[in-house]
């Protein structure tokens, strides 16, 4: 995270000592932006990985477990992430055209209040799960406990289900916060008056980021919220 | 989309008619994602939520995220990233599968 | 200690001299390799050693052909080793019809052994000579692996899971057990012998290590003592599939699929019932996780596997 | 192409500054290198600390000199060190830090901060490590196979944990940057095929850095998770599956001894190429096969689990894969010794070092084979065979890659000479000392020795004498070859900027270079080793 808002930043001052011109600069930018998101995709795939191998091991368990999220927060948070991302592109294109500091910072608002907002439904969610008892650990295979009831036999496999929700949505969560953090840096360097039409990397870079950052959710919400959504279950 | 051609792709301005219809285009799928995982479509239920969001992260990489305008290099990287998925989960999931197989 | 030192462990199974024979092969390959090479880097080393009266380089750029030809015979001889080795392997995994079967449990750190006769020993493993044996393992703790170096024999024990091996003896005498895999503080001693005795001595070891139950035995009366048969019996309206004859059929699941009905199978209906779902049975049986040992598993698995019947209709 | 003379006004890069503060909030390529240099060679040495507890363990079949809990952490941390913190960063961390810019002919990396705080990543995961150490230290092997590492060793695995996790986004961060750079940075004319190979191998280097580390870290990760909040995701008494934990570390782990292995072969390719004054023998497929080496040894990491319990099916695959595997690294062997042919063959310490590297990772690559072999890994798989067999690459062929780079570049990076003589003897008694020490390993190996024990049967005695009295051996060359580098850093004579009458953009600049590594950015217009026909001038140095 760090090495893409330092290359924010040497684009947007203006030409760092070593490069030979901005269009080169702009190049490195670009490519290594894209060299830290492929390793975000294998970091993020290594869950993945794990997903798929359990979902294969625990089919019915995981139609269970999936069962007792809430798609419409979800879905909601879907919707809510893609709104976001929508901002950060039209962001990116104010500073393009040369639209000045005040649309661009504007949009990055709007970019960070829907980003505050997927951050505070998924607050809700994490508490509905604490409060019923779902949060993986040694309780939650207990006799008599939440899990244990609702899941009955495919206990073990559920607490997997968990494990891999909490890690995974957590995962994605924190890069939320650091995205926002990133944001709320962009919005200091627009003020500045850093980004031209001939020179916005920090705000493209972080804009790779952001979206980066969606389409890994465009992912999990199907993988985890819809997978049970067809079996009627009664609970919720 | 000629990506040899490093100084025309750079800077592309995307149409704004663009965005949004990208945009709509992801609201909708997830309307429509939501709406086809509540029906009971067996096997076809992951199918149809994987092309969705295969459809969706698309739309975002080459729109959003400028792919289809960026040049061939950051386009491998992409594809590269999506094959080196497949490896690993392809390999893994084999072993997992075929477990079960005995010589005889 | 010999006054020489020794190569090669001792050669006691089936497989071991096939082993040999593989490492010998890829010795020899590796050496010619390896020497000529050799010879050829020191021989340039002199032969073109810088000196005053040796100025004049001949540039060479490189050679298509010889590109080729050293990476395609190294391929073409590396093949004949991976032939040669997977061969071997897909025999030495698998195991001959009638094997006699022995149960091996690890735990940190120790090697619990039970015999189809009912015999347990701890790190000890009496076997017969030439006599194919299958071992089924597994392990109560942490990843262990059973390595008998004069077999050529290893296979990890795994947690929550039945790894299978087998060989067959050749010579009697006592060679080393090991554990292999790293498992903690006593992982050096987790050790044992196997002692392979003549089938003379081993009818004798049988006899004087008489102990209560056989496995099946031991199992049966726990199949009993849990009241498997209130469910599993061949009366028709059964809420469980009838197990007679299971053992080593094609079992049709309720999804449609047909799964072979081996030791892994039968544990995981033990230990997680609802995993698979036998065609025209609902999901009631409740879960044995935590109620029953590993060697209790064990047992009724071997208990289950004697229970001979019809089954055909399970095809 | 006129040498640089090295009194320019301009100060080398050694000079820039000579406060700690210049030297840590540095961004200079050259100076990162040069901090790590000194990091590393801490490591190194702690690492080596280890190696000689396990070994005078070993020197008797009983433990007479630790305990098994401590023998355990003793050769743990001696795995975690070196691999983690002394491997992994070794070449590219240091001698690619330092001469990649130069090499390609820029003036420093892409991202040069980024370059400084991957050193202090580093630096933070490398501190951990030695926390660890400290605070309970680590029993589980430098595998961290759960379930004993996530729920039954009473050791600090989470703390492990963290260090590798941290360690990984330096080493990130450093293929991140080496990509970018090549890619981005070269000079007018230096053209893909132009590229030295050490740059050829850096590259493959940094792609496997991008595409392996992240999954290790997030493996550590849900370890870790499982480890502090019993989470559940590989404990198999919560249903988990502790082979996908081997499936996930191997993903990594198998190209990771890529990562150790590709630069070293660069640098073997850059000394053989100036001390025969000839061109690389079969340039491309030297260059590709780094490449190659690289993405098929994505392929092959199931060869670690033949034994697990893993589809028998898929051990065949895995195991026909590893064998294609090792036709690249053949390709480079077969190369180097045609480079000879014909050449000006000087046997100057470098060179030796590369020799002994040929002859080393000649052993190293065809044990490969051995355990590649599937009806043969299941009796030498865990066993002193692999030992041997991974110290033939790691040792006999990394180390001493990284030592023939070091002498062979030592002249640029400080400007000074090293005696000779005590070089070229350090390297012949680390070279006899590094073969009596795993040579007899191999035996053992086969005699069914297994790893990480630490009581073994009497009848392997003589065999681990022989061994641990190679060790001290070994140990003694390298403190050697150390002071006397120590002491040509305080006292060597100045050293001109082409020493070895090389070819290569970084010997066309003064020794030291200066910050700015090139008074101007070089048009290169030629191969790379375009060694001219005739031996130039007698006054070789």
């Amino acid at each position: 995270m760090q090495q893409h808002s330092h290359a924010g930043h040497a684009g947007g001052v203006r030409l760092a000592h070593h490069f030979d011109d901005l269009k080169q600069q702009h190049e490195s930018a670009q490519l290594g932006m894209w060299a830290f998101l492929l390793t975000e995709v294998m970091f993020f795939g290594g869950l993945f990985l794990a997903y798929l191998i359990y979902r294969n091991l625990y089919p019915e368990a995981f139609l269970l477990a999936s069962n007792q999220l809430n798609v419409t927060l979800g879905g909601i948070n879907t919707a809510v992430l893609i709104f976001s991302s929508l901002t950060m592109a039209l962001a990116i294109r104010s500073a393009q055209t040369g639209q000045g500091r005040i649309p661009q910072i504007a949009w990055l608002v709007l970019t960070v209040m829907f980003g505050v907002a997927f951050l505070v439904i998924k607050y809700f969610e994490y508490k509905a799960k604490w409060d019923h008892g779902m949060l993986p650990g040694p309780g939650f295979m207990a006799a008599g406990g939440h899990p244990a009831e609702l899941f009955g036999e495919h206990v073990a496999g559920a607490r997997i289900f968990f494990s891999i929700y909490f890690a995974m949505t957590g995962l994605h969560a924190f890069h939320m916060i650091v995205g926002i953090g990133i944001m709320a840096w962009m919005m200091i360097s627009s003020w500045k008056g850093y980004f031209t039409p001939s020179n916005y990397d920090g705000l493209e870079m972080s804009g790779l980021y952001w979206h980066f950052v969606d389409l890994v959710w465009i992912f999990l919400f199907p993988m985890l919220y819809l997978l049970g959504a067809h079996v009627h279950t009664g609970a919720h | 989309m000629s990506a040899n051609d490093n100084t025309h792709e750079e800077h592309h301005v995307v149409p704004l008619r663009h965005y949004f219809g990208v945009f709509f285009a992801l609201i909708f799928l997830t309307f429509a994602t939501v709406w086809t995982a509540k029906m009971d479509l067996g096997v076809f239920n992951t199918l149809v939520a994987l092309t969705i969001a295969t459809v969706k992260a698309l739309l975002v990489i080459l729109i959003f995220m400028h792919v289809k305008y960026s040049p061939k290099l950051v386009q491998t990287m992409v594809g590269a990233s999506v094959l080196w998925l497949l490896i690993m989960f392809l390999f893994t999931w084999s072993d997992f599968a075929t477990r079960g197989w005995l010589f005889h | 200690m010999g006054n020489q030192i020794p190569m090669f462990p001792e050669n006691a199974s089936t497989i071991a001299g096939q082993v040999d024979l593989v490492y010998l092969y890829l010795n020899l390959v590796c050496a010619v390799f390896a020497i000529g090479v050799v010879i050829a880097i020191v021989y340039f080393a002199i032969r073109y050693r810088r000196n005053p009266t040796h100025t004049a380089i001949q540039q060479v750029e490189g050679s298509h052909l010889l590109e080729i030809a050293w990476s395609v015979i190294p391929l073409i001889l590396m093949m004949t080793m991976f032939g040669w080795g997977a061969w071997l392997y897909v025999h030495a995994v698998t195991p001959p019809k009638g094997a006699m079967d022995i149960y091996v449990v690890g735990k940190q750190w120790m090697w619990k052994v039970q015999h189809p006769t009912g015999q347990r020993e701890i790190n000890d493993l009496h076997v017969p000579v030439s006599t194919p044996v299958r071992l089924t393992i597994t392990s109560e703790d942490v990843i262990h692996s059973y390595y008998i170096p004069s077999f050529r024999m290893k296979r990890d024990a795994v947690p929550g899971r039945y790894s299978q091996a087998w060989f067959e003896a050749t010579k009697p005498g006592t060679y080393h057990i090991f554990c292999a895999e790293f498992c903690g503080t006593k992982h050096s001693q987790m050790i044992g012998k196997v002692h392979v005795l003549s089938a003379q001595d081993y009818a004798n070891w049988l006899a004087g290590n008489l102990s209560g139950d056989t496995a099946e035995e031991a199992g049966r009366k726990l199949f009993e003592a849990n009241r498997c048969n209130t469910c599993h019996h061949e009366q028709s309206g059964a809420r469980g599939p009838n197990l007679a004859g299971v053992f080593g059929s094609q079992v049709q699941l309720k999804d449609g699929s047909t799964v072979l009905a081996n030791e892994e199978f039968i544990r995981e209906s033990i230990l997680r019932p609802q995993a698979k779902i036998v065609a025209g049975f609902e999901p009631v049986m409740p879960t044995y996780e935590g109620q029953l040992s590993e060697e209790q598993v064990l047992q009724l698995v071997a208990y289950i596997k004697t229970l001979k019947g019809p089954a055909k209709e399970a095809k | 192409m006129s040498a640089a003379t090295t009194d320019t006004q301009k100060p080398s890069y050694l000079m820039d500054g000579t406060t700690l503060k210049s030297w840590l909030l540095t961004v200079d390529h050259k100076r990162i290198g040069i901090l790590y240099l000194i990091a590393i060679t801490v490591f190194f040495a702690v690492g080596g600390l280890f190696a000689v507890g396990i070994r005078a363990e070993l020197f008797t079949p009983k433990g007479d000199v630790f305990d098994s809990d401590t023998y355990n952490k003793v050769f743990t941390l001696h795995g975690v060190v070196m691999i983690f913190f002394f491997l992994i960063p070794s070449i590219p961390a240091t001698l690619g830090n330092f001469l990649l810019p130069i090499m390609i002919g820029t003036r420093d990396v892409a991202f040069p901060k980024i370059n400084l705080l991957s050193w202090y990543i580093y630096m933070i995961g490398g501190s951990l490590g030695v926390l660890l150490i400290f605070m309970g230290g680590l029993d589980t092997g430098w595998t961290l196979y759960p379930p004993f590492s996530s729920t039954y060793s009473n050791t600090n695995v989470a703390l492990a944990a963290a260090a590798v996790f941290i360690s990984g986004f330096s080493s990130i961060l450093t293929g991140l940057n080496f990509m970018v750079t090549v890619h981005k940075m070269r000079a007018p004319g230096m053209t893909w095929f132009r590229l030295p190979l050490f740059v050829w191998g850096l590259y493959s280097t940094a792609l496997i850095m991008l595409l392996g580390t992240p999954v290790v870290a997030v493996t550590v990760l849900a370890m870790f998770l499982e480890r502090v909040f019993h989470i559940g995701i590989f404990d198999p008494a919560t249903g988990g599956d502790p082979v996908l934990f081997q499936h996930m570390f191997w993903f990594y782990s198998h190209p990771a001894v890529y990562i150790m292995i590709l630069p070293g072969m660069g640098v073997i390719s850059e000394v053989i190429a100036c001390f025969s004054r000839k061109r690389v023998f079969g340039y491309p497929f030297v260059a590709m096969s780094s490449l190659g080496i690289a993405i098929i040894g994505f392929l092959v990491w199931g060869h670690h689990m033949y034994t697990s319990g893993q589809s028998a099916y898929v051990n065949i695959v895995f195991s026909i894969l590893t064998y294609i595997v090792a036709v690249p690294s053949a390709i480079k062997v077969f190369n180097w010794t045609a480079t000879m042919y014909k050449g000006s063959v000087s046997m100057d310490t470098p060179m030796v070092y590369a020799m002994c590297f040929m002859g080393l990772f000649l052993i190293g690559g065809l044990t490969g084979l051995f355990c590649a072999n599937l009806g043969l890994d299941i009796h030498i798989h865990d066993t002193y065979f692999i030992v041997a067999h991974f110290h033939y690459v790691m040792v006999g062929s990394a180390m001493f890659a990284y030592l023939a780079g070091l002498h062979f570049w030592f002249p640029k990076m400080f400007g000074k000479m090293y005696p000779e003589g005590p070089a070229k003897l350090s390297a012949i008694v680390i070279f006899v000392g590094f073969n009596l020490t795993f040579f007899p390993q191999f035996i053992l190996g086969y005699m069914g020795m297994p790893r990480r024990y630490h009581y073994y049967p009497e009848e392997w005695q003589v065999l681990n004498v022989l061994s641990s009295g190679g060790a001290m051996t070994l140990s003694a060359g390298l403190l050697l070859g150390g002071a006397n580098i120590t002491w040509a850093l305080i006292a060597g004579k100045k050293a001109p900027a082409n020493p070895w009458m090389a070819k290569g953009l970084e010997w066309e600049i003064s020794s030291p270079p200066i910050t700015a590594n090139f008074e101007k950015i070089p048009v290169v217009t030629e191969e790379a080793y375009a060694y001219p026909s005739q031996i130039p001038s007698p006054a070789h140095h």
